[in-house]
């Protein structure tokens, strides 16, 4: 894949840098305005896509780490899972961090964790974890392209060919 | 069908064009196609059914002076299966490239080791 | 904190972690990805044990995820429950019990089975998520959350089917898979969409108490009848399994067995706790009666004249469905009409039950010989095979066990279930008795074959350098044998404390949704 | 034929569900309405549904995200040749 003209390249070095931001805005503001994790996450993985098809697969492959991605992934299950477990007191998955309306208004304001507890800390991990997650699809499709099948030569197809 | 069901007719009609596609098209890719189509219709069918006249975004301080909201529950449904519409069609195109791999074809005729 | 009352949630969270945590293992090297793989599948065998304990003494068990109580199905001042609700019946506890004996033995057959192949951590990862998916599909009590676990097991299954990816009957047989229950699952949800319009509800339960059959009811049983008769490998659109089953690596194989089990259970689900009463005309029955009658005919007579090891035993497989769903359509059949179920109602119902779990093990563990037969040779061709008696006796033993009690031999467990279906088939009408004993008998024949040409006979001229079997390989097969027998020797408790909680639980509608509703039922 | 009759029934159980942006009973959803900003402090009832009200299926939808990623990456690993 050959690198796309200047003004193609120019574009997408901006909007790729401007949608991580702006997925990182959609992903943190989860529990207050639309959108959330998901959304957020699917916003951020454009940055791959649009580099991907601004400079072709070989460079972005050589700047990229595929480890990092895959970190972002795993913490971001695990993440998810823990904070699951970690309202086990009272049952799977229990909002324990939330503070309900009435308190919130009578104490001024949120703090440092948001009133609405967990929720904006899963959306955080979700991000995190479908930012990770649709980077790598895109990725590995891509070098799924350049991998060669050969199944006559061995390879993994079973026990057929010991 | 009534008139102001047109949104649930669509739906229908969205349905069934999947449908024919995944049933008579030779092409994996437009046979993957097919299949989003479904799934488009049936995500769609979720939003229609959680719409209310009049009704506002289900977000507190952004709606407006009235009192009713659309319901949220179709929308996080929706959230979910849209989701889950993605990774199948990724998982669905992989599946595509390595068969072409293989075969050297896109057609689902000439692909036909299992017998039987 | 009193862990048991966490049981229902720590069943599904156990492989959720196994899953997400096992790219971390596979960091600490090979041995440490092993340890955590059986660690893990052990685990959720001795979860799902517990419950079953626990259902068994205690009843329904109600499990609110996320809820102020866990016990607390309706908020205050509710009619309706609005969080998502694990209901574990007897029933479920049952299926949840059959799923993760397999799961296990496949974990323990996967560590040297696998050994050679990359991706070991991926197929660690997906091998937990569709043992989740099947697991969430018989224990929850929401038809969204149902759907979403259908899909994980799908998904985890496409992945698995294409693992030996430099096949192409591999990537084949999971595109074919693929299309078919992908557009199953769409079907599920369109119902599920249906249902929720119709009367805001998404529970299980809740739905079964306001039910009203209309046309939007009907049709929604409709597309959920032949979605989950697709999944699970009934007649008309069965040419998935035998390819899927085939080309997925053994253990794998094993496991789907009971994954489409589950869509089997979805599907008994749907009939009685779901619909249950108010299916007042008998087409619904009939059409389960018939689909089995028919799966178990064409597939059994498609098996005979296979002579690729796998795929016979997939075809047997869906042979096999056809007896649950011919014992309990004819429960289905005589649910409005107490005379009837008491006499020979209930008794197909046992039966249809007992076969689930009993399909579960012994078509487990042929699956598990299959894929053994093709470690020591490398061919799956059973006209390459020959007198591997003399290279593994265990391997030999074991598929005796398991084929004899598929082709339903007294004493064996497959023999006692089996006989409970004619027994009671014969009253709905002699017909179907005899096409069951046709079946059994075809079945017999073909497990003959072979037995006949892989272990007996004189030793193939290519075996010369047969691999020996791995001691994990036998440990994985080992677990399954151990579950036939005990199954075959003691059938009185088995039937007493396994199987009868199990179809009791099915047909009672008004406990599954009393424990939902309380007293607003 | 038979197709016709199918989509005949699909239409007709579309059309009858209820009539388009007036559902019938909606004590469900209702409830989310009322109560999630009180119970949850969440402006977004949506958000509250996803990740408190039915966080167990958004675990198990990132869950089939994750399946996916796996599958994919099996599908397309690097692969051990053979010498």
């Amino acid at each position: 894949m050959k690198p796309l003209s200047v003004v193609v390249r120019t574009g997408c070095d901006m909007f790729a840098w401007f949608m991580v931001v702006f997925g990182t805005y959609v992903i943190i503001h989860g529990d207050v305005t639309p959108g959330g994790g998901f959304q957020g996450g699917a916003v951020v993985a454009t940055f791959a896509a649009l580099l991907l098809v601004a400079y072709g697969g070989e460079k972005v492959l050589s700047w990229i780490s595929l480890d990092v991605y895959n970190t972002f992934l795993t913490a971001g299950l695990l993440l998810f899972l823990l904070f699951g477990f970690a309202g086990m007191g009272t049952s799977f998955l229990y909002n324990f961090l939330a503070v309900p309306e009435a308190v919130v208004h009578a104490g001024g304001g949120p703090a440092v964790i948001p009133p609405s507890g967990t929720i904006a800390l899963m959306d955080i991990a979700v991000g995190l974890e479908v930012a990770g997650g649709l980077t790598l699809i895109i990725l590995y499709m891509f070098k799924g392209s350049r991998l060669e099948i050969n199944s006559e030569t061995g390879g993994e197809t079973g026990h057929d060919s010991w | 069908m009534t008139v102001g069901n047109l949104p649930f007719l669509v739906v229908g009609i969205l349905f069934l064009i999947g449908l024919l596609a995944v049933l008579r098209e030779k092409n994996m890719i437009k046979i993957a196609i097919g299949i989003t189509i479904i799934e488009s219709a049936v995500n769609m069918l979720l939003i229609v059914l959680g719409y209310r006249l009049g009704g506002d975004v289900p977000v507190h301080f952004l709606k407006g002076e009235v009192d009713a909201m659309v319901l949220p529950t179709p929308q996080a449904l929706t959230l979910t299966a849209i989701v889950i519409a993605l990774a199948t069609s990724a998982l669905m195109l992989s599946v595509i490239m390595l068969l072409y791999k293989h075969y050297g074809t896109l057609n689902v005729d000439e692909i036909r080791r299992l017998r039987g | 904190m009193n862990w048991q009352a966490h049981l229902p949630a720590l069943l599904l969270a156990v492989p959720l972690l196994g899953a997400f945590a096992a790219p971390v293992f596979n960091l600490g090297g090979k041995t440490l990805r092993n340890v955590w793989f059986i660690t893990v599948s052990t685990c959720v065998f001795l979860v799902a044990f517990a419950l079953w304990r626990d259902v068994s003494v205690n009843g329904i068990l109600v499990y609110v995820m996320g809820g102020e109580d866990f016990a607390l199905s309706l908020p205050s001042g509710m009619k309706l429950p609005v969080r998502i609700i694990l209901e574990i019946d007897a029933m479920s506890a049952f299926m949840a019990l059959a799923g993760s004996i397999t799961s296990m033995a496949g974990a323990w057959f996967s560590v040297s089975y696998m050994d050679r192949f990359s991706g070991m951590s991926r197929f660690v990862s997906l091998y937990f998520l569709l043992t989740l998916g099947m697991l969430g599909m018989m224990v929850t009590g929401d038809l969204f959350n149902f759907f979403v676990f259908l899909e994980i097991a799908s998904v985890a299954s496409y992945g698995l089917v294409a693992f030996w990816r430099d096949k192409p009957q591999a990537i084949e047989a999971s595109f074919k898979y693929m299309v078919m229950s992908q557009i199953a699952a769409m079907l599920v949800l369109i119902a599920v969409g249906f249902l929720y319009g119709r009367y805001n509800l998404l529970n299980m339960g809740a739905l079964g108490s306001v039910m009203q059959m209309g046309l939007v009811e009907k049709v929604s049983l409709a597309l959920l009848f032949s979605a989950l008769a697709l999944k699970c490998g009934s007649f008309p659109m069965y040419l998935w399994i035998p390819d899927a089953y085939a080309e997925a690596p053994a253990s794998v194989s094993c496991l789907l067995v009971t994954v489409s089990q589950a869509s089997l259970y979805g599907l008994f689900r749907v009939a009685f706790s779901i619909y249950g009463v108010s299916l007042t005309n008998s087409v619904v029955a009939w059409a389960i009666i018939i689909l089995g009658l028919i799966s178990m005919l064409v597939a059994v007579s498609m098996a005979v004249v296979q002579h690729e090891v796998k795929r016979l035993m997939a075809y047997h497989a869906i042979s096999q469905t056809g007896y649950m769903m011919l014992g309990v359509g004819i429960g289905l059949l005589v649910l409005g009409n107490p005379e009837a179920l008491a006499e020979y109602g209930f008794t197909a119902l046992k039966g249809g039950v007992f076969h689930i779990f009993n399909h579960a093990m012994y078509k487990g563990l042929l699956f598990l010989t299959a894929g053994t037969l093709f470690y020591m040779t490398g061919s799956r061709d059973l006209n390459k095979m020959g007198g591997l008696i003399r290279r593994s006796p265990g391997t030999a033993f074991m598929f005796v066990i398991a084929a004899a009690a598929i082709a339903g031999l007294p004493p064996m467990n497959g023999y006692t279930s089996k006989l409970l279906i004619y027994q009671s088939s014969f009253a709905v009408h002699p017909f179907i008795t005899v096409v069951a004993l046709v079946t059994s008998v075809l079945t017999l024949a073909s497990f003959v074959k072979v037995f006949q040409t892989a272990f007996l006979g004189p030793e193939h001229k290519a075996l010369v350098n047969a691999r020996k079997v791995p001691s994990t390989m036998m440990v994985g097969m080992g677990i399954l044998t151990v579950a036939i027998l005990l199954l075959t020797f003691l059938p009185g408790s088995a039937l007493s404390n396994l199987v009868e909680p199990a179809a009791k639980a099915l047909v009672d509608q008004a406990g599954y949704i009393g424990a939902i509703m309380g007293g607003a039922f | 034929m038979a197709a016709l009759v199918v989509a005949g029934m699909m239409f007709g159980a579309l059309d009858s569900i209820h009539p388009f942006g007036e559902p019938g009973d909606i004590a469900m959803d209702q409830y989310y309405i009322d109560n999630a900003l009180e119970e949850r402090s969440s402006e977004n009832i949506v958000t509250s549904i996803v990740f408190d009200y039915r966080a167990f299926d958004t675990i198990g939808e990132a869950a089939v995200l994750f399946t996916a990623v796996c599958s994919i990456l099996a599908l397309f690993r690097e692969g051990a040749r053979k010498q």
